[in-house]
């Protein structure tokens, strides 16, 4: 049993709006008031949110933590507006509640030893962030890899606890060039030593897969936070099954893991990336 | 002045025998919607629930099927999980002993692709104690092999249940699907090979297209259509089994609420089973087991039997 | 430069032929959803439509069944209007003129409780001219006599196919009920009893009850459940159609948008029948014929032609 | 063809909330802003309303107009909160939107040559208050009998056009009893000759019928707005039908009228009352 086992809750919570603010591109910021006794919880780690109207939406839908201030009792949510439910998100103003359950499911855990490199694509910055929080003093010389299609769909950063290397698809802000490239432009200018690091990345599934792919050829140790259609969050459907690799001895049932319970963060190198959906 | 209790203090026995089954109250979570059962301990009253019904096991360990599993649909969700499980022998050795601790009535789940695969998982649950009844799931409609036979054609589902009833005395449910002209020969078919009771109903065969790249959303082309979308038919599909065999009947499809539950038991389900709707709220179960106990208070009744096919069938 | 117009201007053709007949393009109003198909003129751009599909016709007028005849369920609707009409002859005389001065194809659909009856039908309407071919209703759940015989049993349909064949030279459809394990064998019945087109599906068999009167909403009972909820079933069940027949298929059942008729096209129905999505919005399958054309742009496709059937079929 | 038919509309119409005011007892009043162009209607019309939110309801559904006020585009409904959608209804703000057609049916027409007896039953009472304003000037010597529950459950009159006679159940307020035994009381008390009087009737399908009944053993021409499920509004669906009596020489299929077009005011005397829920 993990350390984040411990912190399933018995109960759905009443979060109140704090704020719920447009970044870039059709993303929001939600944050989010949670009762005094709620989490901990691990950037990575997830929540159920009943998204409203409550009559309108049967299955509630997951949404990772990109970060939790336990001094202030404050979720911080970073959603795209894909649909109707994420568009009804972006429509609550402070002062109104949303229901929900969490933290749910296994958030990063630092693979020791190793300098961390975090990579975030997209809307998947968010945990980054959280995440370089919560390690800026125990392992200070971290990077994060930002990546994004173009400068205008960048989120902004303020303050960030470690550096953070640009990349866009357009080359309009930073590199030129995915995430992948920045990294081997890093590692060949002598940066980055691909021996020493770890890779902890969230973002979309192809981005991820790539990485994973790339991380596995260099022994480099991945770690990603993976998204798949989730029935329930907590392990009840079995409708979250990630394929992998299973290991020698493991019977056919240890091939899919359910990303809501056993991850959303799992071990990139060892996931059937072909049998995950873009 | 009266000592009697006010009426809405009144405790009522929600206690209900199906057969040789007895339960505590008549909710139980549906099969491949509660886990194995115990991984919603945390989130619901565990110890509310009438029984749980397990996820389907098989002979041997099965990985199930490609992602995306599941596709919501208006007022429901299309699933292939592929009947993914451990396989009876950890079953048996890791799960159950977790399960019947819980202190609830456990009602194993079972299934197989040819008649002999059902029979060895029964002979081995058969050698294990404290469980309730079997299910017998010859109604899954995303298993590749024989899966949609059995469904369709009451010939081979009562060959599985007679099959079942020759190796255990454990109580025999057969599980129907809904894919079927006529449900009510199905059960007829089920109740003479031996079955005990009567579970009705499965998925029903839904299909789903991405517009864009013209191939189905879940891999393997159709899944189950479960949810309040399919209550109303579900529930139709419930009353002709009542009408057509003896056999007590649990009724499942759609039921998100009290109200939902207490329409299947009016038309005489003597049990039902809540599947999708834990998945939004594990404790959506518990719940419904208060609603029905406030609901028979508020209509004065005194007994579930009173309520049990209390329906006014305008055919009767 | 080129004098190519830019793309979102081109104008895709989106007639169609099923077998003998041409639509204008493959959007219909369903049976039974759409009056007569002129009460509605004032609400929608009903020249924009590929056809009207008729409320069904019967021999003798009928005024159908007891209020309540509607109730709404999660995404969807049972209902039982039990064939409401005002008998062959009134529609010939005063309803048919009126329809076809619409300019649209007007598919007249025709009910009966015998073969006999449905013959007749038809030999009236033979001899009326304008009409583009006639829909058999030979699955509808509401009408006590024979009407759910029709649906589960492919000899009976296939029956009343043959007997309508030999008294009209009119392109005959047969409407499918989803109410039978297997609506290859039904369509294939047909086809072979000389339907030249199949429409899928009717409504499912469904139930409500009122939990404190104990009786079902609907007064006789069940009733056909219709609208988003049933979508994915029925799309099922075309595609059996589609993949156990020759002729064309019209689907039908939830449709109520563009991307939901793209679906039934796509796994292979030459045109599809909006129904319940017109009660709350008369002017639907007029939206759902420009969202089909805007849709066909955006994809690069030329032809309506390229998206039917463009279904990748994991069984194929 | 009568007049109302052609006021049949082309489109649906987007009103805005004016305001949305709490009368008593779970019944409220909305004033809704319409286009320059909608109606002209008449009280005992209705219109078929896009309950919000869009997603969650995929029917609409009738309100009767309680009045129209065509100098100023303003729509009044008054609704009861029985379910979701009522109850979204009543959470609703001035400034925000509702989508509806309307006006739908025939409204209550004057029986040439009859004195005018309005009445309503609870939430009934509004489209009676829009008639009796409409007659006031035409028909000035109409009466409006209202019955409710009980006081508590009166819906506030202002300035009303004809002289209000009041019922309770529990005579809380006004006369005890119910609107036919204030009706019969008015009569031996000779205030209200049966001879000369015409019904015009809108509340619950109960008091309808019974109305209806009394009206026909005393001759009285009496028109009731009845309430029955609509799926569509506009005469496409069957589903509203009103068990008629058949005059002699109509056929099976005049026994159903749809209350949607050949209503929702019909002839209470011919209604078949048994064939109606209640
Ligand atoms: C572990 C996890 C963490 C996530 N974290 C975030 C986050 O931090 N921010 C964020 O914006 N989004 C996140 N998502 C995705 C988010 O849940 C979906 O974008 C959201 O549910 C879309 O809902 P919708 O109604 O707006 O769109 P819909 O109209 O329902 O669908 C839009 C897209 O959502 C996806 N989708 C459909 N069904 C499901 C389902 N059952 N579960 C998940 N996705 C589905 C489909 O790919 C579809 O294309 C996360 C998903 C997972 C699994
Ligand atoms: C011609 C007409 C005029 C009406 N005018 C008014 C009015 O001015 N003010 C007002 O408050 N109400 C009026 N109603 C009733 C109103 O339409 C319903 O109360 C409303 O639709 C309830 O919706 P809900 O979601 O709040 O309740 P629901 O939860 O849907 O149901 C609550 C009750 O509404 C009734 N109902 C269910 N389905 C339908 C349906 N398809 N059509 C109609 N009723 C249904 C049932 O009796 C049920 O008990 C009118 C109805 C008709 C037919
Ligand atoms: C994700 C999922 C998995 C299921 N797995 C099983 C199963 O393993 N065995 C079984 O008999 N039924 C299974 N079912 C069917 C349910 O037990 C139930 O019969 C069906 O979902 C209808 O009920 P509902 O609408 O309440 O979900 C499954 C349903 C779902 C949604
Ligand atoms: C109120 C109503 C009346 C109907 N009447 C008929 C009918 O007279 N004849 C018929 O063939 N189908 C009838 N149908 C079935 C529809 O034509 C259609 O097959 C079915 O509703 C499924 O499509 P939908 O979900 O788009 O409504 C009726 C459906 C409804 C809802
Ligand atoms: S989402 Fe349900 S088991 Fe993972
Ligand atoms: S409500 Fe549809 S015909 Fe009257």
């Amino acid at each position: 049993m993990s350390s984040t086992d411990r912190c399933l809750p018995k109960t759905p919570s009443i979060a109140r709006i704090v704020s719920n603010q447009h970044l870039s591109g059709g993303i929001y910021r939600a944050l989010l008031r949670m009762a005094d006794d709620w989490g901990p919880s691990l950037p990575g780690q997830f929540v159920q949110v009943e998204c409203p109207p409550r009559e309108a939406f049967a299955m509630w839908r997951p949404f990772s933590i990109s970060r939790f201030r336990a001094e202030r009792h404050e979720l911080e949510l970073v959603y795209g507006v894909v649909g109707l439910r994420t568009l009804r998100l972006s429509e609550l103003t402070a002062g109104e509640e949303l229901c929900l359950i969490g933290p749910l499911g296994r958030g990063f855990e630092a693979v020791s030893g190793r300098r961390p490199i975090l990579i975030g694509g997209g809307r998947g910055i968010a945990p980054m962030i959280g995440l370089a929080e919560r390690w800026r003093e125990s392992l200070p010389d971290g990077r994060i890899l930002y990546g994004a299609r173009s400068r205008d769909l960048l989120i902004p950063i303020d303050d960030p606890p470690y550096a953070v290397w640009l990349a866009t698809e357009d080359g309009s802000a930073g590199f030129k060039g995915n995430v992948i490239e920045l990294l081997e432009a890093a590692i060949a200018r002598r940066e980055i030593d691909p021996a020493t690091i770890a890779l902890y990345a969230c973002g979309p599934n192809r981005m991820l897969a790539a990485l994973s792919v790339w991380a596995e050829s260099r022994g480099v140790p991945c770690l990603v936070s993976l998204e798949t259609h989730f029935g329930c969050g907590v392990g009840i459907c079995a409708g979250c099954a990630v394929p992998v690799r299973p290991r020698d001895g493991e019977d056919a049932f240890a091939r899919y893991r359910f990303a809501c319970v056993e991850g959303p963060v799992m071990d990139g190198t060892r996931v059937e990336w072909e049998g995950v959906a873009e | 002045m009266s000592a009697e209790r006010p009426p809405e203090e009144r405790v009522i026995d929600l206690g209900v025998e199906l057969g040789p089954v007895r339960l505590p109250n008549p909710v139980l979570v549906a099969s491949g919607t509660f886990g194995y059962g115990n991984e919603a301990v945390d989130l619901t009253r565990v110890r509310a629930l009438g029984g749980i019904v397990t996820k389907t096991v098989t002979l041997e360990p099965r990985s199930g099927n490609a992602a995306p599993r599941l596709h919501e649909t208006p007022s429901g969700m299309i699933n292939s999980i592929g009947l993914q499980n451990v396989g009876i022998e950890r079953f048996i050795a890791v799960k159950l002993p977790e399960l019947l601790a819980l202190g609830v009535p456990i009602i194993v789940s079972i299934g197989g692709r040819r008649v002999e695969e059902f029979q060895e998982v029964a002979r081995r649950l058969e050698e294990t104690s404290g469980i309730a009844a079997l299910e017998i799931n010859v109604s899954c409609p995303n298993v590749k092999e024989g899966g949609l036979e059995f469904c369709q054609n009451p010939a081979s589902a009562a060959a599985v249940i007679e099959g079942v009833r020759q190796v255990t005395r454990l109580a025999l449910w057969a599980k129907l699907s809904p894919n079927t002209s006529s449900i009510g020969t199905l059960a007829r078919a089920c109740e003479e090979a031996g079955a005990d009771g009567l579970t009705a109903v499965n998925t029903f065969v839904a299909l789903a297209v991405d517009i864009h790249s013209r191939a189905p959303i879940i891999p393997s082309g159709t899944g189950g259509l479960s949810g309040p979308a399919i209550r109303p038919i579900a529930l139709a599909k419930a009353r002709e089994v009542v009408r057509h065999t003896k056999l007590p009947v649990i009724g499942v499809g759609g039921i998100a609420s009290a109200a939902d539950a207490l329409e299947f038991l009016i038309i005489g389900a003597r049990a039902v089973q809540v599947g999708t709707a834990s998945f939004p709220r594990p404790w959506l179960a518990a719940e419904v087991v208060d609603g029905i106990g406030r609901f028979l208070r508020e209509e004065g009744e005194t007994t579930l039997a009173e309520l049990i096919g209390s329906y006014r069938d305008p055919r009767a």
